[in-house]
């Protein structure tokens, strides 16, 4: 199991190389760059261009130097440094911007994991056990409503009815009192209080896609040969039920997590944007069309680096069920 | 031991069959399915309604009443009016459809112009009436709508106007065709991409598929939106509105090919060991006949059924984007964005049709799931 | 004939278990009867899709939706010390508490796939701990030291650390023997076995099946196994049923079965096999035509389409009664009846 | 065996030498090659014109991979497969690939074991079977038609049937339908693959009677393989025993049954079931202990040894050779002489 890990995560080294790879390929996709816009748009409104900062700033990063120079210097920085760049437009480190819309981030993502899975599994089950019966039928059809609504118009249309009809307008993780205020515990409080309505947008399709999918593996599991044996042995039905289909079903179930979380991150950016929420989504699509290259670099290479975590941990929940992983 | 069939005629039962029991004997694969998926109630609606969309997309320039860029001061934001068909005048009743024109009401206090309905003002309204012109197709110059006002000046706005009073009928019918022509095109690119190296992963195997498949696996673990925002946003703002078109089908197929590569590739692997392969080989047949005569034909069905299923989330995707502002931008008409005027939650307020565009959506997305899924579970009739 | 009725275990009367399908219904049991004797061995022989898994399932009501017992009686004579208690199985609630206490205690059963018949999640020794903990008051360390003791009985080395084996780290025959040591556990009175040596090769089939003789004679527990092959009846039975789509065609004991068969289906089944030690390239007599499907049994007899002593328009119309022949034997087949005896 | 025994016995078709087979075993990666499964290791066996040869063994002895080796399914890792061809010339055949192969595809057909998987569901009988003459550019069109009538009625089968999908039909039917495709070439070997036990007991006796009236109408040779001891003998004239990659023995059906000289031959015959209750044979039955040896990793010496309950030291050490022991009957055991051994004659009488 230990050696299955250890061999897991070296291979998530040239995975994690490769995307920051081709994340910094993307960042430098747009024509121009931030630099060359700055001091256009600089020259427009007549301000004095300091050229000594801009040769500064050029020679940190290696601006027009050829690419695989300037891929160097920013991947060294960010491994000897922890040096994400600097965000051109905010005029700051990157790390001062990310760290806490990722927290933030994770916060939601995680909590409508949690809730994703504890409206899907049981309606999952009683999917699969009680096939055909009206339940599944009016589950089944939600279900795929969920799937069909793109999450940012659940948004807005949420939106619209709040502002409509309670005259309150949802968005935001956080009470106006609170958005600047440092840490505490009424922060926390007040979190927890907005945090429902973007984890229930979120959720909505992901939660239909995982009915979908328990539904689907229970069925296929209810009527193998071994629930018979367990039957023959006289274990009582809903015993039965939750100790042999459900754990041999919840195998695929949980190989699906890994994708789920990051799923679920990326997401929350559209969603984020609608409801304007102080995680990443926002300042990424802003500092995409503004081609503030080293800050959406930056989280276009955290989100993925979430992605490969998620997915090892999937993996190795999945070896940890599964017996059959497990001593291979 | 495997000899209880459904189905047995034989040697020894001398009656003859019945005249269903023929039919099914010699049914082909097509009849199978189709008979499959005709139980399927829902897959059927879902396919009627598919095949009603992409009719609809086909005769845009017909369908919508006017031009979906007219644009007109008077009517910013103007609301959906009903189309009555019962006129009461005082000569008697008159069975004709036509629409009320609207009034303008300044709010005083809230300083806003809010319309209201004119019910001395009627515009008589036709089917296929003869209005603005156009070319059907970029070939065909015709004048002809399906509906309309008689005066062409009349203001008819069925779903309501936009912030520049712009027909959100025409332009919803318009999205249509871009909107359910960008799944198609992707989908088209990522199968092209997916059966190719799919079937070579899956037909070849060793150190190919090792290699093929590694890509999918990385593609598959970069997360999709942040991905495609960065990609979207390399699209340079002064492209034609065509080659952005291209663009993003070829973004979103990017990350889509994989997902069909798979389906291919297991398809190719589970057939190169069923026994009747192995008999085609020992026939003589070539490689390429194998393959195409033996192999292709039991998982077209199945491709088939992953493409309806992926043509979804590719109009979900470029919906996103466009939404967002990195996917097509007007004066491109798709249901994004349309939906992008919807962006902030004031001009939802004052003009709730203009999430008209997101039912469509979701409309169009629920019809293509449901046929999908009838098709997968129709695409092995032998099961 | 008190002593013989003491001696019944089971007695199945005029069971019909049905498959409701949209395509129509299978009579997939139509109309068994047979008797378990205590500490005997009873197989029930026949094709596929003539209902012997069935009616084996129907025993424990664990038939899968949507098939289901319609008709008939299963007959328990449970004993307790000298009084025996008759107990109907199939009017019993399949989800019962009633029922579940038989399953597995009294009666229990093992199936031919020991690979998918065993959860592959579970260890081996979790699912027969499973077993003794439910019917059994033992601690956890009691059921876990009878568990080895009953791995160590079944032949598998080592069991103090097999027990910690997942299904798919055995081989397919020391699945089996698990399988065996996980329905033997609680000591039951009877058990199924349904087609238990299908799956395996011949030198390993012989394992099991002295394996099964050897524990019926330490336990004292009667076996009903259900097979298609004569080769194992003959090695195995006291009682034989012969079944074919959905009838018991024929019953009584192995050696007149085998040596004196009544049933036109019984004896051509027997003809139609070749025996070892036999003359090589000796041509075989074969049963006409294939085994009719399920949603078109033909009338009357089921078997009168391939039945070379088939009397026309009569076994196409009549369903044969049961007829018996005397010590215990049976037959349904008009050329036993006074009216048709001459055809014969 | 000895040398060349094709080039001196006329009446051989098909001798194999020394074929061997083996699968790598691919872990980690970069699916690097960590051992090799030994399907086959080794087989030397010849056929004889017309007749029906019969390999038997337990699931994974290698008697699928030899078959198919043969017929040139897989490509073997060493060996000579010999066919004397029509003119008398003799090919290796496993020398041979792609196109120079094409003749031989027509000449040596094989039978399949799932009537379910062997035949393409969504092709017609018509094209099924019509599919080597037309690929062979034989038959097209009406004549092609008239070529599957006939051989579709050959099998027992209506021609008229031709233009219905295979899951028209039952299990035995379609065994009847694989049987014509094998025929259609006009073959003169026939690998039949557990032709018949996929089948239930009724019709079984139907398609074996129907490959025995074949042979004789159409002067077909036969390699029969089987894992059911009664079917092989039934239908061989010889009969060849495997085990874990190896030949054990080949001898005379009658003499192998009768006379085995290998122990597991014994153990093979002696575990199947007489299905007479008065023959009951448990008493004296030999119960293997242990199981089969894996393959991939196979015991030193002899690879029975770890079972044989006559092992003796050097069987641990030596590996035996197949080697004949007189009168055709190839033993590869060191004390094949020595030892006596139990067979089955009459109607299952075990004789001493």
């Amino acid at each position: 199991m230990l050696q299955y890990i250890a061999r897991r995560l070296l291979l998530m080294i040239p995975t994690i190389i490769a995307i920051s790879i081709v994340t910094f390929i993307i960042i430098q996709l747009p024509p121009g760059d931030y630099l060359t816009s700055l001091v256009a748009s600089m020259a427009e409104t007549g301000e004095e261009v300091d050229q000594s900062a801009l040769e500064t700033l050029k020679a940190r990063y290696g601006l027009g130097q050829p690419i695989y120079v300037q891929y160097f210097k920013w991947a060294w920085g960010i491994i000897s440094r922890g040096d994400f760049g600097q965000s051109f437009e905010w005029n700051k480190p990157v790390t001062d911007l990310i760290w806490e819309r990722l927290a933030l981030t994770f916060v939601l993502s995680l909590s409508t994991l949690l809730f994703t899975w504890i409206v899907a599994f049981p309606i999952g089950i009683y999917s699969a056990v009680k096939q055909y019966s009206l339940g599944d039928y009016v589950f089944t059809f939600l279900g795929f409503i969920g799937l069909a609504t793109p999450n940012f118009l659940l948004a807005l249309v949420l939106m619209y009815i709040s502002f409509k009809y309670f005259n309150q307008s949802v968005g935001g993780l956080f009470s106006p009192q609170f958005v600047e205020a440092p840490w505490s515990w009424a922060k926390v409080a007040d979190l927890m209080k907005h945090l429902w309505i973007p984890m229930v947008i979120l959720g909505t399709s992901g939660t239909a896609g995982l009915i979908r999918i328990m539904r689907a593996n229970l069925l296929d599991e209810l009527h193998k040969p071994y629930v018979v044996t367990a039957r023959a042995k006289g274990l009582p039905e809903r015993r039965l039920l939750l100790k042999y289909p459900v754990r041999v079903a919840l195998n695929p179930f949980v190989s699906t997590v890994g994708w789920t979380l990051p799923g679920l991150v990326s997401g929350s950016a559209i969603v984020s944007v609608v409801l304007s929420l102080p995680t990443t989504g926002p300042l990424l699509l802003r500092a995409l069309m503004s081609q503030d290259m080293y800050l959406a670099g930056s989280f276009i290479l955290m989100l993925s680096v979430l992605t490969v975590i998620g997915t090892l941990i999937s993996d190795i929940l999945l070896a940890w069920l599964d017996p059959r992983i497990r001593y291979q | 031991m495997t000899e209880a069939r459904p189905l047995t005629p034989g040697i020894a039962v001398e009656e003859p069959a019945q005249e269903t029991e023929i039919n099914l004997y010699i049914a082909s694969q097509w009849q199978l399915m189709w008979w499959r998926f005709r139980r399927h109630k829902l897959a059927l609606i879902g396919g009627t309604v598919t095949l009603i969309i992409y009719l609809i997309a086909l005769f845009v320039e017909f369908l919508a009443p006017t031009d979906p860029n007219a644009y007109s001061v008077r009517y910013t934001y103007a609301p959906p009016q009903r189309l009555h068909f019962i006129d009461r005048t005082d000569k008697g009743i008159r069975i004709h459809p036509y629409v009320y024109g609207y009034k303008v009401k300044v709010d005083k206090v809230a300083l806003r112009r809010t319309f209201v309905i004119d019910k001395t003002k009627k515009y008589p309204v036709r089917f296929f009436v003869k209005g603005t012109p156009y070319k059907l197709w970029g070939l065909i110059e015709m004048k002809t709508h399906l509906i309309g006002p008689v005066d062409p000046e009349a203001p008819m706005y069925l779903l309501g106007a936009d912030r520049m009073g712009r027909d959100m009928l025409s332009r919803m019918i318009y999205g249509t065709r871009v909107s359910m022509s960008i799944g198609l095109v992707g989908v088209a690119l990522s199968l092209i991409l997916g059966i190719l190296l799919g079937g070579i992963s899956g037909y070849y195997g060793g150190s190919i598929d090792t290699l093929i498949q590694r890509i999918i696996e990385f593609l598959r673990s970069i997360p999709t939106i942040p991905l495609w925002l960065g990609l979207g946003a390399a699209l340079p703002p002064n492209w034609p509105p065509l080659r952005v078109y291209f663009g993003i089908t070829v973004i979103l197929s990017l990350i889509g090919w994989t997902g069909l590569a798979r389906v291919v590739r297991g398809r190719f692997l589970s057939l190169r060991e069923e026994d009747f392969v192995l008999a085609a080989r020992l026939d003589g047949s070539s490689e390429l006949r194998i393959i195409l005569r033996h192999m292709v034909p039991s998982f077209l069905s199945h491709i088939i059924a992953s493409i309806t299923l992926s043509i979804p989330s590719m109009i979900l995707s470029e919906t996103a984007l466009s939404f967002l502002g990195l996917g097509l931008r007007p004066p491109v008409v798709s249901w994004g964005v349309l939906l992008q005027e919807a962006q902030n939650v004031r001009s939802v307020a004052t003009a709730p049709w203009l999430l008209i565009p997101g039912i469509a959506v979701v409309v169009a997305v629920l019809a293509l799931n449901f046929l999908g899924d009838g098709l997968r579970d129709a695409a092995d009739p032998y099961a | 004939m008190a002593n013989q009725d003491q001696d019944i275990l089971l007695e199945v009367k005029g069971l019909k278990t049905y498959f409701f399908l949209d395509e129509g219904t299978v009579k997939a049991v139509d109309g068994v009867d047979f008797e378990i004797r205590r500490q005997q061995t009873l197989c029930i022989v026949g094709e596929s899709g003539c209902g012997k898994s069935v009616t084996a399932r129907s025993i424990l009501q664990i038939v899968d939706p949507p098939g289901r017992i319609v008709e008939g009686e299963i007959l328990y004579h449970r004993r307790n010390g000298n009084t025996t208690e008759v107990l109907n199985l199939a009017a019993m609630d399949p989800r019962g508490q009633e029922i579940r206490a038989v399953r597995g205690k009294e009666i229990s059963m093992i199936f031919q796939e020991p690979m998918t018949s065993l959860s592959p999640v579970h260890t081996i020794g979790n699912q027969i701990m499973e077993a003794i903990l439910l019917h059994m008051p033992v601690s956890k360390n009691e059921a876990r030291d009878t568990a080895i003791d009953m791995l160590r009985r079944v032949g598998i080395p080592k069991p103090e650390s097999r027990i910690n084996d997942y299904p798919f780290q055995l081989s397919g025959g020391m699945r089996q023997r698990a399988m065996i040591a996980m329905a033997l556990v609680c000591r039951p009175s009877l058990l199924i076995a349904d087609e238990p040596t299908t799956a395996l090769d011949v030198t390993t089939q012989a394992q099991i099946l002295d394996l099964m003789l050897e524990l019926q004679e330490e336990m004292g527990m009667a076996i009903m196994l259900i097979t298609h092959d004569l080769g194992v009846v003959a090695e195995m039975a006291d009682d034989v049923v012969v079944m074919y789509l959905g009838h018991a065609v024929e019953r009584g004991d192995v050696d007149s079965i085998f040596h004196d068969p009544k049933h036109p289906y019984t004896r051509a089944l027997l003809r139609s096999i070749p025996k070892v030690g036999l003359k090589a390239r000796e041509r075989l007599d074969s049963i006409r035509g294939m085994v009719p499907d399920p949603y078109h049994r033909p009338a009357g007899c089921p078997f009168h389409t391939r039945c070379d002593e088939a009397i026309p328009g009569v076994c196409d119309r009549i369903v044969p009664p049961r007829i018996p022949l005397g010590d215990g034997r049976e037959v349904r087949c008009l050329l036993y009846t006074e009216e048709y005896a001459g055809e014969r | 065996m000895a040398d060349d025994l094709i080039t001196r016995d006329e009446e051989v078709l098909l001798e194999v030498r020394d074929l061997k087979m083996h699968f790598p075993i691919r872990r980690g990666l970069l699916r690097r090659v960590i051992g090799y499964v030994k399907a086959v290791d080794g087989v030397n066996l010849f056929i004889r014109k017309g007749e029906t040869l019969g390999l038997v063994g337990e699931s994974g002895c290698g008697k699928t991979t030899t078959g198919r080796c043969i017929l040139r399914a897989y490509d073997p890792t060493g060996g000579q497969i010999l066919y004397r061809q029509k003119d008398g010339q003799i090919v290796d055949l496993s020398q041979l690939d792609g196109k120079a192969l094409k003749p031989y595809r027509r000449e040596i057909r094989m039978i399949f074991q799932d009537p379910y998987s062997s035949l393409n569901p969504r092709m017609t009988l018509l094209d099924i079977v019509g599919e080597p003459l037309r690929v062979n550019k034989i038959a097209s069109g009406k004549e092609l038609e008239d070529r599957v009538a006939a051989l579709l009625r050959r099998v027992g089968l209506r021609p008229e049937y031709m233009r219905r999908y295979p899951h028209a039909f039952s299990g035995g039917e379609r065994q009847r339908i694989g049987i014509a495709r094998a025929l259609a070439l006009d073959p003169r070997l026939v690998v039949a693959d557990e032709a018949v036990s996929a089948l239930d007991v009724s019709v079984r006796a139907q398609i074996l009677n129907l490959l025995q009236d074949l042979q004789q109408e159409f002067d077909l040779t036969y390699l029969f393989i089987a894992h059911d001891l009664s079917v092989v003998e039934y239908i061989s004239d010889r009969v060849a025993v495997m085990y874990v990659g190896k030949l054990v023995e080949l001898a005379d059906t009658e003499e192998l049954y009768i006379n085995p000289k290998h122990p597991y031959t014994e153990a093979l015959l002696s575990a199947v079931p007489k299905p007479d209750p008065r023959l009951r044979t448990r008493k004296h039955r030999i119960v293997l202990q242990g199981e089969v040896a894996d393959p991939a990793h196979p015991p030193s010496g002899c690879y029975f040894h770890p079972r044989c309950p006559y092992a003796r030291e050097r069987c641990a050490k030596e590996e035996p050779q197949l080697r004949d022991i007189g009168g055709g009957h190839y033993v590869a055991c060191h004390y094949a002489e020595e030892l006596s051994l139990r067979g089955v004659i009459g109607e299952g009488i075990v004789a001493q």
